[in-house]
């Protein structure tokens, strides 16, 4: 098995791995495991983004089985893009989480038999979650990409019930509901693929699909599902309830990870699978959805009395922006830099919503409630978690020196040679509601608050984590450069922009 | 030695008024304060006219000096300030605040003497607005309701001079090689804005002469300011904008009759209406600030022939300059004289000479033969006669009638400022009358002493020793007319009656830029106010508190099961249609 | 990367870095905290005379890295640029000078130094910018950075000011980055260069290229307070006296005006904005400004807010400067630049001082200040009359360059645009100078704070002091080479003869 | 119309009725049960395209995408159970919607 191969290997094995352990060990092992676990996936990634620098795109089968029932892998720019994603969100998270799920027990605090089971169970389903996220980016056919959706909903699922609060477990339920959903739909796609043309590799699939009747139905069928999933603005009911009353990492790493992982599955199926297959009708109609979506969420962010729901509707708006590159179907010269444009918003995106998330979670630990009223004067005490919101609000509005401002800048200098114009118009009033939503928590952090302030002790390391995250985001700004050449190898878009018989 | 005799001209009040900052100093300030204008003096008697000073660092490259023109300006209105200086140091003695006057006195004297000196446009502008600002303190001086509110026009009408000589200046200033006075003037003549330019001058400039549309702030301004103060606004300060013409208009250069011929107009009316709205004065000072804006309505027609025919240029040039030189210092005496009459008399023989005193610049300023005034008026005569033009004989016969009416103007001045014996002031003291005493004796000595250059003063000089009938019938009659009033009870009863008050157009327009601004307010601002506020109080009443439940329930209605079963299959079918169609 | 090569970042830096410090200081580490703004601006204005000294001897001073393929972040040092940097760095010294004595014992304090340097920097970073995205990257961090100062009393009225000032100036950028995203669709990453290169463009696109125009001018235009976007300049009155007089005479308004100045002639070039049409509505807009805000400055009886409106009216002087054809008008809009920072930094320390040592704030409780206040109402009379334009102050300078450069256009109603504006000028500061020396003050003051002898403290009388030194001393020595004209001149020539 | 086809429609219409079955019913349990339905019906068009292959014996390769569906939906059906005992036995006396206090276990 090539080098490659054997990173990409490790990659998935390791989280899995440690999750086994956290739950066979128990007890207090869970956040070494996990240390663990994000040590090795930094290494093998490291490995595998030399690899790929050197040799292109890999693909390995995993234990020499090779598709169509064994396991087959598969790596190029995109999918590294996102396993740097998954990295650079889940090690934040990692550390995050030392401090929430604190392993010594706070004196002040009655022992609670349901809080510290939730502290300790979290890790597994965690890296649970973290290991499936990775199989979703390596898989190379249509079928591990359901078995890794699976994993990752249901490890998700037991997250959002950590809380065990009634509404957690209602939010939990409802979640489970709609990807189960999402994820029959996608089946019964594959199903009528595999009927089509009896292959589930997407590299093969990409040169035998054309447009028959059943591979149009076997798109629409996916992508609906992926939609679902995704969250995507008519079909987003789940997503406002489970991310914003679950615990702040947990909402982290959903918000971040799990919904750009669905979303990264409609780009490749629309990029390879079904490259030939796409029309611009349809790209269209899924671009109008994403723009629906940015001014619905962001304004139902505007009216949210609460931190975190208001963060969670700006998600709803934020993955708006991904569906804008949909609208370039058909246009080859500005639609391979509109994609470069999604991802790398997609990547910062995910930095920002972490950090925010984060942020949010520091605050409520320390002011005890979310409620946007009740924090005036938030800035004296935590002024880390603030600034750190501040920098992750920045990067959502796409102000210059951050990522979101690389991955606006792309797109718009696509939209403008493409000649949309209502995609510029609308990234831009995009921009605006974000710092609508960004600026009401600031605001109050400035204002000076006339009664004294009781603020509960939060630790040092929560604040760091969101404090880097940001930093992160805002620094995907300045290196833009070394990525975009990252997305290069494997041309994962070349499919879409050579298509350019059908106008 | 004559350029730091030049520099010490300018520089000398500046640096005395500086001495007012150290409280130590302020009795040895107080002390060489009024001589400050000596250094000006020597200068204009013994520096050659040809000399200039080039400081290329300082605002847009300095240059000062001495020509023709500047050293007969600068010879009267150094004397003039001296002489109110030494006035000035006796006659507030015992007022409070002296010192402020004096620092204000001080500047003014720095600005009006660096605008004789100046040799290029910016630092003539420059001193010229230090002039006219420094004067406000001058007369807003002894804080009455009248100084403010004759302050406060005088400042207005002084920022709306300031800035129509900006325009004019700047237009100018485009066309022209340097900042020079030369370049400035060809500027004027050739531009493509000539026209408008030399416009601007004449009202920017006109406005410090009290020509007649822009002249009411001079009755009020002059009377409230303190007798030395209103003696050098009345005496030198107003032909700092006489100065301003000859120096920058392009007189004897280029024909623009037109403008010429209005300027003719405008003077004789100026001339008449000033006597006559004088006449009805009941205030010595106001009479006299009234005799100031019809003489310059003279000084106006004068300029005005020169723009309408080139030509004539030397001679006007010389009647007016001679004209300036003798209303400056004839009037600055009446202004002192009116202060001495003012004192108590001890003996019946000083009263007699005072009013000798008075009469004597009295008798110049209205041409009596023999003075500077008689030469002045012949000079104006031939210049007006030089013209050429149609208006030429409309004022051979129209000058006469001007020195008819201010021969009676001045009887009115001698009629109210007549000294009694048993005044209750205070004792006469020689700081008092002995600066007035010069002046007045210079009236009429002065063109003897002073070394003519050109032929037409020599002449007209000569011309005006001899007594001759055209010349003073106009004051006989005048005299004539006068006593006639003065002794018939009924006719000067019914003359009392007309009593306009000063600054007489001022009074009506005042009321009119009331209601103007009355209108302005209520209607534009008050409803573009309201309309603003409207628009304010419906968006945070209604749409605001109105838009977040709605949306809320809006969203409930997007998020559950059911909308989102049909949309998802709506969207499955729009998907596959789409998909399929093309 | 050679001495030259990093100068600009080094002076972009030296305010980036105490900034970034002094956040971290705790509130009672005074002394830690002085030592480090001071050493900050001293050092900035060390490396600025550094780099005078560099250009002048003819070298080059270009920092270049590559933030994407083929956007390029570059920071340069032209004159023009200079001549702001100048401007800033002197004037921020004075400025943390002033806000030092002036925030004496108020809270927050090293927040609002940590976000003073951030905006300085910022400022340092406008002015330095070599290509328009570098411009566009400091211009936002500008809008970040002035955020807290406006909202920095954090009371309700100055929090509904900062939403006001976030809603203009975020608008105002988001069609910035529209224009220059558009652009750069034509001409891959627009740079500066002197005269502008925009003429060799395809004829075809001339009807995008005035649109472009016009975004970009309204985004910049937002800051420079051109009318119908100069909505938050009034209100965000409401920020301490340092934080109004920085941001309203050197950081803010001077980054639009910089900005329009910037765009007509370094990207457009100012004969091809002629030939495209463009210069006129601007003159136009800024001849309205310039009216517009003297007359709303008249029926102000709060002094902030008429010296606000003031500002809005004097920015306009500078664009109607630049979209007048021809060097004179140029010279004395590019002068002005320097010129209103220095007479309205004056205007506003003043009105600090007034704030603070008497707390009188509105115009009407100004009668006889100058009695009690000699020396700051001195100040204040020098900054007014050089408002106003009076001769030897440096406003009539760079009124007689605009007025001299409308004529040679042969745009005559400029002038009276100026006369008018001179005039109004007059009627809103010679009231508050007749009222403070020759009124008798109504009552007691409602605070009476004296330094010892002094008026008021010495580290906000020495500021006043110096910029009114400054205003009347640019005036009188405008045509040595070394002066603000010289330099301007300096520009001048070199944007014209390309 | 073979068989197989026959069945794979029937599995069409077996999904169609279970999205319907989720949509509208209210209750929890009766959700997952649609859900339940919809996932044989998947199985049951991925079966019938099994026999479709050529040379008599069916292919392999769906019947595994089968077994592995089922695991997942058993799994998911348990987890899906278990939160709706917890949804509706509401422990620790907290109504939902009141989530006041959101202190970290």
């Amino acid at each position: 098995m090539s080098a490659s191969g054997a990173w990409m290997v490790s990659l998935v094995l390791a989280p899995l791995l440690a999750a086994s352990i956290a739950l066979v060990v128990g007890r207090r092992s869970g956040p070494y495991a996990a240390l663990a676990a994000a040590a090795a996936i930094v290494c093998s990634l490291a490995g595998l983004i030399g690899q790929l620098e050197r040799h292109g795109a890999a693909a390995s089968a995993v234990g020499g089985w090779g598709s169509p029932l064994g396991i087959q892998l598969h790596a190029d720019g995109l999918s590294v893009l996102m396993l740097l994603m998954s990295a650079l969100v889940g090690v934040g998270v990692t550390a995050y989480a030392w401090g929430y799920f604190g392993l010594a027990r706070r004196r002040d605090e009655p022992f609670n038999a349901a809080a510290s089971r939730a502290r300790e169970s979290f890790w597994p389903l965690w890296l649970f979650a973290w290991g499936g996220l990775h199989a979703l980016f390596l898989s190379g056919d249509i079928f591990n990409l359901y078995v890794a959706l699976e994993l990752l909903t249901l490890s998700a699922v037991g997250l959002i019930g950590l809380a065990n609060q009634r509404t957690a477990s209602f939010a939990a339920l409802r979640y489970l509901l709609a990807s189960l959903v999402g994820s029959l739909f996608y089946l019964l796609g594959v199903a009528l693929l595999y009927g089509e043309y009896a292959v589930l590799d997407c590299q093969r699939l990409l040169e035998l699909v054309q447009g028959t009747r059943a591979t149009t139905c076997a798109l629409a069928l996916m992508t609906l599902g992926l939609m679902l999933k995704t969250a995507l603005f008519p079909l987003h009911f789940w997503l406002p309830l489970a991310h914003g009353n679950s615990p702040a990492p947990v909402s982290a790493l959903l918000s971040s990870l799990v919904v750009t992982a669905c979303f990264y599955a409609i780009l490749r199926l629309w990029c390879t699978v079904f490259a030939n297959a796409g029309t611009p009708g349809a790209g269209m109609l899924l671009a109008l959805l994403g723009a629906a979506a940015i001014v619905y969420g962001s304004l139902q962010a505007i009216c949210q009395q609460r931190l975190k729901m208001l963060i969670a509707y700006s998600t709803v708006a934020q993955v708006g922006y991904l569906f804008l590159g949909f609208a370039f179907l058909g246009r080859s010269a500005s639609a391979v830099l509109a994609w470069q444009g999604v991802v790398y918003y997609a990547l910062s995106h995910a930095c920002a919503k972490g950090a925010m998330f984060l942020a949010a979670g520091s605050i409520m630990r320390s002011a005890g409630h979310d409620q946007l009223e009740g924090l005036a004067g938030i800035g004296k005490q935590l002024p880390v978690s603030v600034f750190a919101f501040g920098l992750a609000g920045m990067s959502l509005m796409g102000l210059p020196p951050s990522g979101g401002f690389v991955g606006k800048w792309l797109l718009l200098r696509a939209a403008l040679e493409a000649g949309l114009w209502w995609v510029a118009v609308t990234i831009l009033a995009g921009g605006l509601l974000a710092a609508g939503y960004t600026f009401p928590l600031l605001e109050r952090a400035l204002a000076n608050r006339a009664e004294p302030w009781v603020a509960r002790r939060v630790p040092r390391g929560m604040e760091l984590a969101s404090l880097v995250l940001a930093l992160c985001a805002v620094a995907l700004g300045l290196v833009a450069a070394q990525p975009l050449e990252l997305l290069e190898i494997g041309a994962p878009f070349q499919p879409l922009a050579s298509q350019e018989a059908n106008p | 030695m004559s350029v730091a005799l030049v520099l010490l001209a300018a520089a000398a009040p500046l640096l005395v008024a500086l001495l007012y900052l150290f409280p130590k100093l302020r009795g040895v300030a107080g002390a060489i304060g009024p001589w400050c204008a000596a250094p000006a003096l020597a200068a204009a008697a013994c520096v050659q006219p040809d000399l200039t000073i080039e400081w290329p660092w300082l605002l847009l490259g300095l240059r000062l000096g001495l020509d023709p023109t500047g050293r007969m300006f600068l010879a009267f209105t150094s004397l003039l300030y001296l002489a109110a200086g030494i006035y000035a140091r006796s006659y507030l003695e015992q007022a409070a605040d002296g010192r402020r006057f004096v620092v204000f006195y001080l500047v003014a004297m720095a600005g009006n003497l660096g605008l004789i000196l100046a040799q290029d446009t910016l630092t003539f502008l420059a001193c010229y607005a230090t002039m006219s600002l420094a004067a406000y303190g001058l007369i807003t001086h002894d804080r009455r309701e009248e100084s403010w509110r004759a302050g406060r026009i005088y400042v207005a009408l002084v920022v709306l001079g300031e800035v129509l000589l900006f325009a004019g200046l700047a237009l100018a200033a485009t066309q022209a090689e340097g900042v020079a006075f030369e370049p400035m003037r060809q500027a004027m003549a050739r531009g493509p804005w000539a026209e408008v330019g030399v416009t601007l001058l004449l009202v920017g400039f006109g406005i410090k002469l009290g020509v007649v549309p822009l002249h009411f702030w001079l009755p009020l301004a002059h009377p409230v300011a303190p007798t030395p103060a209103s003696a050098v606004l009345s005496g030198a300060m107003i032909k700092a904008g006489l100065l301003g013409w000859l120096r920058f208009l392009p007189l004897g250069d280029v024909t623009q009759p037109e403008i010429g011929g209005s300027c003719v107009v405008v003077g004789f009316l100026t001339a008449f209406y000033g006597a006559l709205v004088g006449l009805t004065q009941r205030n010595a000072k106001t009479v006299l600030a009234y005799s100031s804006v019809s003489q310059m309505g003279l000084v106006l027609v004068a300029i005005g022939t020169a723009l309408g025919a080139p030509a004539a240029w030397p001679t006007v040039f010389s009647a007016v300059a001679l004209f300036a030189c003798h209303h400056a210092v004839a009037k600055s005496a009446l202004f002192l004289g009116t202060g001495v009459a003012a004192v108590r008399f001890n003996t019946s023989w000083q009263r007699g000479l005072v009013v000798a005193g008075l009469l004597l610049p009295a008798l110049a300023l209205a041409g009596a033969p023999g003075t500077m005034g008689a030469a002045a008026k012949v000079g104006l005569k031939y210049a007006t006669a030089a013209g050429g033009s149609a208006w030429a004989e409309a004022s051979a016969w129209l000058l006469p009638l001007g020195s008819l009416a201010t021969t009676l103007l001045l009887c009115r001045f001698l009629f109210l400022a007549w000294p009694r014996m048993h005044q209750q002031a205070g004792p006469a003291r020689p700081g008092l009358w002995l600066p007035w005493l010069v002046l007045s004796a210079s009236v009429s000595g002065l063109p003897w002493v002073v070394p003519w250059s050109n032929d037409h003063l020599v002449e007209w000089t000569r011309a005006a020793s001899q007594v001759k009938w055209e010349a003073i019938w106009p004051m006989i009659l005048g005299a004539i007319l006068a006593m006639g009033v003065w002794r018939g009870r009924i006719v000067s009863a019914r003359l009392a009656a007309w009593r306009i008050p000063a600054g007489d157009i001022l009074v009506p327009g005042e009321r009119l830029a009331e209601r103007l601004l009355a209108v302005w307010n209520r209607y534009l601002v008050g409803t573009l106010a309201h309309a603003l506020w409207l628009l304010r109080s419906w968006w945070s009443a209604t749409t605001a508190p109105r838009f977040t439940p709605r949306f809320s329930r809006l969203s409930a209605a997007v998020e559950n099961w059911g909308t989102m079963g049909v949309l998802a299959t709506l969207l499955a079918l729009a998907l596959a249609a789409l998909l399929w169609l093309d | 990367m050679s001495w030259s090569q990093c100068l600009p970042l080094l002076v972009v830096a030296s305010s980036l870095l105490p900034g970034i410090v002094i956040f971290f200081l705790p509130e009672e580490r005074r002394s830690w905290r002085t030592t480090l703004n001071l050493s900050g601006a001293l050092g900035k204005i060390v490396l600025v005379a550094l780099m005078l000294w560099g250009v002048f001897q003819g070298e080059r001073f270009v920092v270049r890295y590559s933030l994407l393929p083929n956007v390029e972040f570059r920071l340069h040092a032209d004159p023009l640029s200079l001549l702001f940097v100048t401007l800033s760095a002197t004037l921020w010294l004075l400025t943390t000078i002033y806000a030092i004595g002036y925030l004496e014992g108020s809270p927050n304090r090293s927040r609002f130094f940590g976000f003073f340097s951030l905006c300085v920097a910022a400022t340092t970073g406008i002015a330095v910018a070599g290509n328009l995205l570098t411009f566009l990257i400091f211009y936002e961090l500008l809008t970040l950075a002035t955020y807290p100062l406006v909202v920095h009393r954090g009371t309700t009225q100055s929090l509904s000011a900062g939403r006001i000032y976030l809603a203009y100036t975020l608008a105002g950028s988001a069609a910035l980055l529209l224009g220059v995203v558009w652009l750069s669709s034509f001409v891959g990453t627009p740079e500066f260069i002197e005269g502008g290169y925009l003429d060799e463009v395809d004829p075809r696109h001339q009807g995008s290229l005035v649109r472009i125009f016009a975004l970009m001018i309204l985004g910049v235009g937002v800051k420079a307070a051109i009318v119908p976007l100069h909505g938050w300049l009034p209100s965000a009155m409401v920020a301490p006296a340092p934080v109004s007089a920085l941001l309203h005479a050197v950081a803010v308004v001077k980054a639009g005006a910089f900005g329009v100045v910037r765009i007509v002639y370094d990207v457009f070039g100012v004969e091809f904005c002629s030939t495209l049409g463009v210069t006129e509505p601007l003159a136009m807009a800024a001849a309205v400004t310039i009216v517009y805000g003297s007359i709303r400055a008249l029926y102000q009886d709060d002094l902030k807010r008429r010296l606000a409106f003031s500002t809005v009216s004097q920015v306009s002087y500078i664009i109607l400067g630049t979209a007048v054809l021809g060097p004179l008008a140029t010279l004395g809009g590019i002068v002005h630049l320097v010129h209103q920072g220095v007479m309205k930094i004056t205007l506003f320390f003043c009105a600090g001082n007034l704030a603070e040592a008497l707390g009188v704030h509105r115009v009407s409780e100004l009668n006889g200040v100058g009695r009690r206040m000699p020396w700051t109402m001195a100040a204040f009379t020098v900054g007014a009359l050089g408002m106003i334009g009076v001769p030897p102050t440096a406003g009539f300078i760079s009124k007689w360059y605009l007025a001299m450069g409308a004529s040679a256009a042969e745009e005559p109603w400029y002038i009276l645009v100026l006369v008018v504006s001179s005039v109004l000028n007059a009627c809103y500061f010679l009231p508050i100078v007749y009222a403070a020396w020759f009124k008798q003050p109504a009552g007691p003051w409602p605070v009476d704070q004296r330094a010892g002898r002094l008026e008021t403290k010495l580290s906000l009388l020495v500021p006043t002091i110096a910029t009114a030194l400054l205003v009347v001393g640019f005036g009188l020595l405008a045509s040595v080479w070394f002066s603000p004209l010289g330099w301007a001149s300096l520009i001048v020539e070199r944007e014209y003869q390309r | 119309m073979t068989t197989a086809q026959f069945y794979a429609l029937c599995g069409v219409v077996l999904f169609a009725i279970g999205f319907h079955g989720v949509v509208t019913r209210a209750h929890q349990l009766r959700k997952l049960l649609s859900v339940n339905v919809m996932g044989s019906g998947v199985f049951l068009v991925l079966v019938a395209l099994a026999s479709r292959a050529t040379g008599g014996h069916p292919d392999p390769v769906p019947h595994a995408m089968v077994l592995t569906g089922i695991v997942v939906a058993i799994s998911a059906t348990a987890v899906a159970l278990s939160l709706v005992r917890r949804v509706h036995e509401g422990d620790a006396g907290e109504a939902p919607g009141d989530d006041a206090r959101e202190a970290g276990p």
